[in-house]
């Protein structure tokens, strides 16, 4: 961490399909599973609704980490959505960490409606990652900096 | 890693087999035709790699009993290919020094007139480096 | 039609005849075989492992002369045929042998795979045409039933060689009926002779052999014919029984009438 | 600008014990268009619902967001709510900070924070929501049934139960499927066409069931509810209403030298026949590929000795178009062929036959009229070898990845049928593993082995060896005993693997229901809905969705009517408002989201627009809104952005992203 952010939090999104890993994360606060305040859920009908765009614009607008989780493989409410959104990432990682953004800012996990544990366990090294990390400066837009 | 664990990933290197592809049917075993010469049995040469004992696969009779025919191969129904497995420990066992299955020396007494070249080549890139 | 030619180590010794019914059939079909210069002997066994790549590169130098030459590559020894297909498969599809043979032999052009080979049996399948060699045809051999004796090396591994049928061939019955006689299928056809193992362990292959004549004598076999030196070896070597083994070439050329002018 | 009310839950002490509820709802009233907030209790209670229609009518509120527990928990009560008090129950968003806020954090002061947050995102998205109605469409009150087998069968008998009418499409000339073949079934052993045949007449008399048999689904347009399917019937070459199944006809014909489908070629068949004597209906087809009078002009002796002059060489094929609502497809399996198994010298051998061959040649009405023979020599054997998984369980691709499923459970039927029929003839199974699960089914099993003394040895066959004594050798291995067996025998079964029917690729297509890398079906979900097609109003029964027995097929058989009778039994369909919908404007006609939809929702049509005064006919995207099921796939594929969401349009999650990142 630098050492002019000693007070930092970083920004987190975390993109959850409506039907696996919404749910997985309903479970994990059902089940009092904690994890750092530092993460926001977006609920999205499948990973496979995550336009690249979409987590672009977040770094854009000043987030350290985006995650993004659906069904696992095979397991897709709609079939074959989630195999979209895995070859998506794919791609759109391989052009982040050419542009030089860390590749740990990113992730794709699969999180099932059953899974709340391991839901609050990504959310808990994916945040202690982006810690590492620090803060993202590469791609946010300056204009959006207070 | 421990040597065994090495030698067992050197035999899946060389062979590029994958053992844990291997059902256990024994289809290889029904097929080979040096199957009663053999100490260690086709199907069993993924265990022995399985559990790290190349030792004794390298030791074994069977090695020199292989014909390559390729049956087991042909019939694999999960593509394990357990032919391709024994050459591999047989090249470990020929590719060291000195350890040859047919030394030149012996050649001589077993020719005899009719004996056609590509048998000796064939032996020869079989028993040795 | 105009074909590079790989003789192999045997076929110019021991196996002379195989060779030469093979040169003069050609040409009574109207072929040529172009035998590639300066080619080296193809080792007799593929070598299985991956790491291998010096002991493939005989081959890779016959299959890139017959690329240079923009001709189909012809073997008629069994081994040759295997060692060479399984070869060109690895420079065609193994991504890592085909960088590494190719710098080693350090062609203007890598070789990739390009030369088509060609066994002669596929020759005179594919090419030929079986009917066209019925009609050519001036001494059938009516009456004759011949057992094809296959091995393992002109079929297995079957989606390599793509020569034939593994289980259950057909070719050298299709050539055996084209030349007039009678194919005899008898189920050791493509089971293994024992192959070089007969220098060393001599019972293992008599063992084998015999099963092969006995099966093949059993479903009314008078002679059996082979496309491999070390199968003829074996099988009139090794086995105790008094079947002739001739190769499929010598018949060939007895059938085409061209057998006498050569020898 | 909308008029929003948030409305902020205690969820007792669930949400209130951590987050400063009242903090919120004043952070709120500094949001855009947020013109009411207010904290309470429990919001979904009856009170709580009262204060929202309150605020809705008061504060005329055009959107409203409740910060409470997750969504999956209340949503649809507040969309409720907001329906009853005159408000689009799509402009209701909630910010769940229950389950993602209060309960997994115990900071007050952070998770105030994040309760915040969250509520602003809501709140950006329902700035940007926009009223949506859930489209109607009718429900067509007729199943369609593609195969008669036993799925088929069963399936529509129980819609038709329920009181709708069926039609059951079957290729072949009579209904039965694959297990009019069998002969015996187990683990009961009672005989396969005494429990078939009656519900086969069951079905043909039912009232509400219509059958097409030698006919074929020819085209399907439309959706869920309302589809509508090309039937060919092809031409029969007999009157079905004047034919009275006296069987003359087949008698009498001179071309009988037809391979007997039913009994799998063993046998040969005339050209005019019915498949077997129970055929339903039992009305002859000509084979015209046989059929003499067909091939040279000459002959017609069917049509001389027909008392009722139902014979008509001049019938066509013919096309019916009919309407549904339901489809459900029972288009079962078949072996594979064995080809690429030569090593077993099915082909080089007669008495080497398949397990379904065997069915046929234990069956009184089959080639052998029941009796266990040699189909070389018709001697009876004394040494019989079963070969197990024969292209199951192949890794290869000369055979399938799948276990068939049920070749344990009949080969030891069979094993157990012959010793008990033949007690002299041995019979022993080469088997891999031995697969069992199912009710009675090991105990079964055992049976064989320790009753009836069949012979189990574990190892698989590299090969059959015919003898030129006309016995077969079977080279085998024992894994157990450790020792490459010979076995002579004089007839071996080859339990061979399933497929499923190979029409089936076509048939999906046509459906648009999605096939798997083995050709069978896919479900909507493997284990929550392992009887519907991802593709709605499409059903799977029997082998078609994956292998199966016959119990199990009657049980899915019932499950995939039942949910046809649920979608039946609705007048009209409500379908969900959140689908895709293209801009017209932006469409470029590339096929690309048409390419990733799964549920076929999508088509191309020419369409005349409007782009700024410019008048001019493109090709562009239509959505179906029946059938798109709103997962999104499309927008993300559409290279031009023309593709959008409604419900969670590109523009409400950005707004939410943007919120979060504040």
């Amino acid at each position: 961490m630098s050492i002019e952010n000693k007070n930092f939090r970083p920004k987190i999104v975390a993109f959850c399909c409506n039907w696996c890993s919404y749910a997985g994360a309903d479970l994990a606060g059902s089940s009092r599973l904690s994890y750092p305040a530092d993460v926001k859920v977006i609920r999205v009908p499948c990973s496979c609704r995550v336009n690249p765009m979409f987590i672009l614009r977040a770094f854009e607008k000043g987030a350290d980490g985006v995650i993004m989780c659906g069904c696992h493989p095979g397991d897709c409410h709609y079939s074959t959505g989630n195999y979209y959104a895995r070859r998506r990432m794919t791609l759109l990682f391989s052009m982040l960490d050419y542009i030089g953004v860390e590749n740990g800012r990113t992730r794709v996990e699969w999180v099932s409606a059953a899974e709340g544990v391991k839901f609050s366990d990504t959310m808990n090294s994916f945040v202690e990652k982006i810690y590492s990390l620090g803060e993202n400066v590469r791609l946010g837009d300056l204009r959006c900096r207070s | 890693m421990s040597a065994k664990k090495k030698q067992a990933e050197l035999i899946e290197e060389i062979s590029g087999v994958n053992p844990l592809k291997c059902m256990k049917c024994g289809k290889c075993s029904a097929s080979c035709p040096s199957y009663n010469e053999m100490d260690i049995k086709p199907h069993q040469f993924v265990s022995y790699v399985i559990n790290e004992d190349v030792e004794s696969l390298v030791n074994s009779a069977s090695l020199w009993k292989c014909l390559s025919c390729f049956a087991c191969v042909e019939r694999c129904p999960r593509d394990v290919k357990p032919g391709k497995l024994i050459d591999a420990a047989r090249q470990m066992v020929v590719r060291q020094k000195e350890q040859t299955y047919l030394s030149p020396d012996e050649i001589p007494e077993l020719l005899d007139p009719e004996l056609p070249q590509q048998l000796l080549v064939s032996a020869f890139r079989r028993y040795r480096r | 039609m105009k074909y590079s030619y790989y003789p192999g180590c045997t076929l110019r010794t021991k196996a002379k005849d195989l060779d030469d019914y093979a040169r003069a059939s050609a040409k009574a079909l109207g072929f040529e075989l172009e035998e590639i210069e300066d080619w080296q002997c193809c080792g007799g066994v593929y070598p299985l492992g991956t790491d291998e790549i010096a002991t493939k590169l005989s081959c890779v130098r016959a299959l890139n002369a017959a690329k240079e030459k923009e001709q189909e590559l012809v073997t008629v020894c069994s081994a040759c045929h295997h060692v060479m297909k399984r070869v060109n498969d690895d420079m065609k599809n193994v991504e890592d042998i085909c960088t590494r043979a190719n710098n080693y032999m350090e062609l203007d052009e890598p070789y990739k795979g390009e030369t088509n080979v060609l066994h002669f049996l596929e020759v005179l399948r594919d090419k030929v045409g079986f009917d066209e060699l019925k009609k050519k045809v001036v001494n059938p051999l009516t009456g004759k039933k011949i057992g094809a004796y296959y091995g393992c090396l002109l079929l297995r591994p079957g989606k390599v060689l793509n020569f034939d049928n593994p289980e259950n061939p057909k070719i050298m019955e299709d050539f055996i009926r084209a030349i007039g006689a009678e194919p005899v299928i008898y189920p050791y056809r493509n089971e293994c002779c024992g192959g070089y193992i007969s220098l060393k362990e001599k019972e293992m292959a008599e063992n084998m052999c015999d099963k092969i004549t006995e099966s093949a004598e059993g479903f009314g076999a008078d002679m059996l014919i082979t496309a491999c030196p070390l199968c003829m070896y074996n099988l009139n070597k090794s086995s105790r029984r008094e079947i002739p083994v001739v190769y499929f070439t010598e018949i060939l050329a007895e059938a085409l009438g061209v057998k006498e002018v050569q020898a | 600008m909308q008029r929003i009310g948030v409305f902020v839950c205690h969820c007792g002490s669930n949400i209130a014990a951590t987050v400063d509820v009242a903090k919120v709802a004043e952070m709120a009233l500094m949001e855009p268009g947020v013109v009411h907030a207010e904290d309470y209790q429990y919001m979904c209670s009856e009170a709580g619902q009262a204060k929202i229609a309150d605020a809705i009518h008061e504060k005329k509120l055009s959107g409203i967001v409740v910060c409470s527990c997750s969504p999956r928990m209340h949503e649809a009560t507040f969309r409720k709510a907001a329906e009853r008090a005159g408000l689009n129950p799509y402009m209701v968003e909630i910010a769940n900070i229950r389950e993602h806020c209060s309960w997994i954090h115990k900071d007050m002061e952070e998770a105030t924070k994040k309760a915040v947050i969250l509520m602003r995102a809501a709140v950006a998205k329902v700035n940007l929501n926009t009223p949506l109605q859930p489209g109607e469409s009718r429900v067509t009150k007729r199943a369609l049934i593609i195969g008669g087998g036993i799925a088929g069968i069963q399936t529509a008998l129980d819609i038709a139960d329920a009181g709708y009418e069926v039609d059951i499409v079957e290729k072949t000339p009579s209904i039965g499927g694959r297990m009019s073949q069998l002969d015996k079934t187990f683990p009961t052993l009672d005989c396969s066409a005494c429990i078939l045949t009656p519900k086969m007449v069951e079905a043909s008399a039912h009232e509400k069931i219509n059958i097409y048999t030698y006919s074929e689904v020819e085209n399907v347009s439309g959706f869920v509810g309302d589809f509508t399917v090309d039937i060919r019937k092809k031409a029969r070459s007999v009157d079905m209403d004047k034919c009275t199944g006296c069987g003359v006809c087949q008698e009498k014909c001179p071309s009988k030298k037809a391979p007997s489908e039913f009994n799998r070629g063993l046998n040969n068949r005339s050209a005019i026949y019915t498949p077997f004597a129970q055929a339903i209906p039992n009305v002859p087809v000509i084979d015209r590929e046989a059929c003499i009078k067909f091939k040279t002009g000459k002959c017609g002796i069917c049509s001389k000795v027909c008392q009722a002059g139902a014979i008509d060489y001049e019938q066509k094929d013919e096309i019916i178009t009919e309407k549904y609502g339901a489809i459900v497809v029972a288009t079962g399996f078949d072996t594979i062929n064995l080809e690429k198994y030569d090593e077993y010298a099915y082909s080089q051998s007669k008495d080497v036959i398949t397990s379904l061959e065997l069915e046929r040649v234990m069956n009184a009405a089959g080639p052998t009229h029941g009796h266990l023979e040699r189909l070389s020599d018709g001697k009876a054997p004394k040494e019989m070898v079963f070969i197990q998984c024969v292209g199951s369980r192949c890794a290869d691709d000369r055979g399938k990845p799948y276990c068939s499923k049920i070749c344990c459970m009949y080969t030891a039927k069979h094993a157990m049928l012959i010793r008990d029929k033949y007690p002299d003839v041995n019979v022993t199974v080469f088997y891999i593993d031995v697969r069992t699960p199912g009710k009675n089914f090991d105990e079964f099993y055992r049976r064989a082995v320790e009753q009836y003394g069949v012979n189990y040895i574990k190892g698989q066959v590299g090969k059959v060896i015919p003898q030129p004594n006309g016995k077969l050798l079977v080279q085998g291995s024992d894994l157990l005993d450790n020792r490459q067996i010979l076995k002579e025998a004089d007839m071996v079964v080859l339990a061979t693997a399933i497929e499923p029917n190979p029409d089936v690729r076509k048939i999906a297509t046509m459906l648009t229901a999605s096939i798997d890398t083995n050709n069978f079906l896919t479900e909507a979900h493997a284990k929550l809905r392992p009887v519907e097609s991802p593709t709605a109003g499409i059903f799977l029964s029997g082998v078609c969705q994956g292998p199966k027995d016959i119990p199990e097929t009657v049980a899915q058989a019932g499950a995939a009517a039942v949910k046809a009778i649920g979608l039946l039994a609705k007048d009209k369909l409500l379908t969900n408002p959140c689908t895709a919908h293209s801009d017209e404007l932006l469409c470029n006609g590339c096929s690309t989201c048409e390419n990733v939809c799964p549920y076929g929702a999508i088509t191309y049509e020419d369409k005349e627009v409007n782009d700024h005064g410019i008048r001019e006919v493109r090709r562009l995207a239509v959505v179906n809104s029946a059938l798109c099921q709103g997962c999104g796939a499309c927008t993300v594929a559409c290279p031009s952005g023309a593709m959008d969401l409604q419900g969670f349009s590109n523009r409400q999650i950005i707004a939410e992203v943007d919120a979060i990142c504040r």
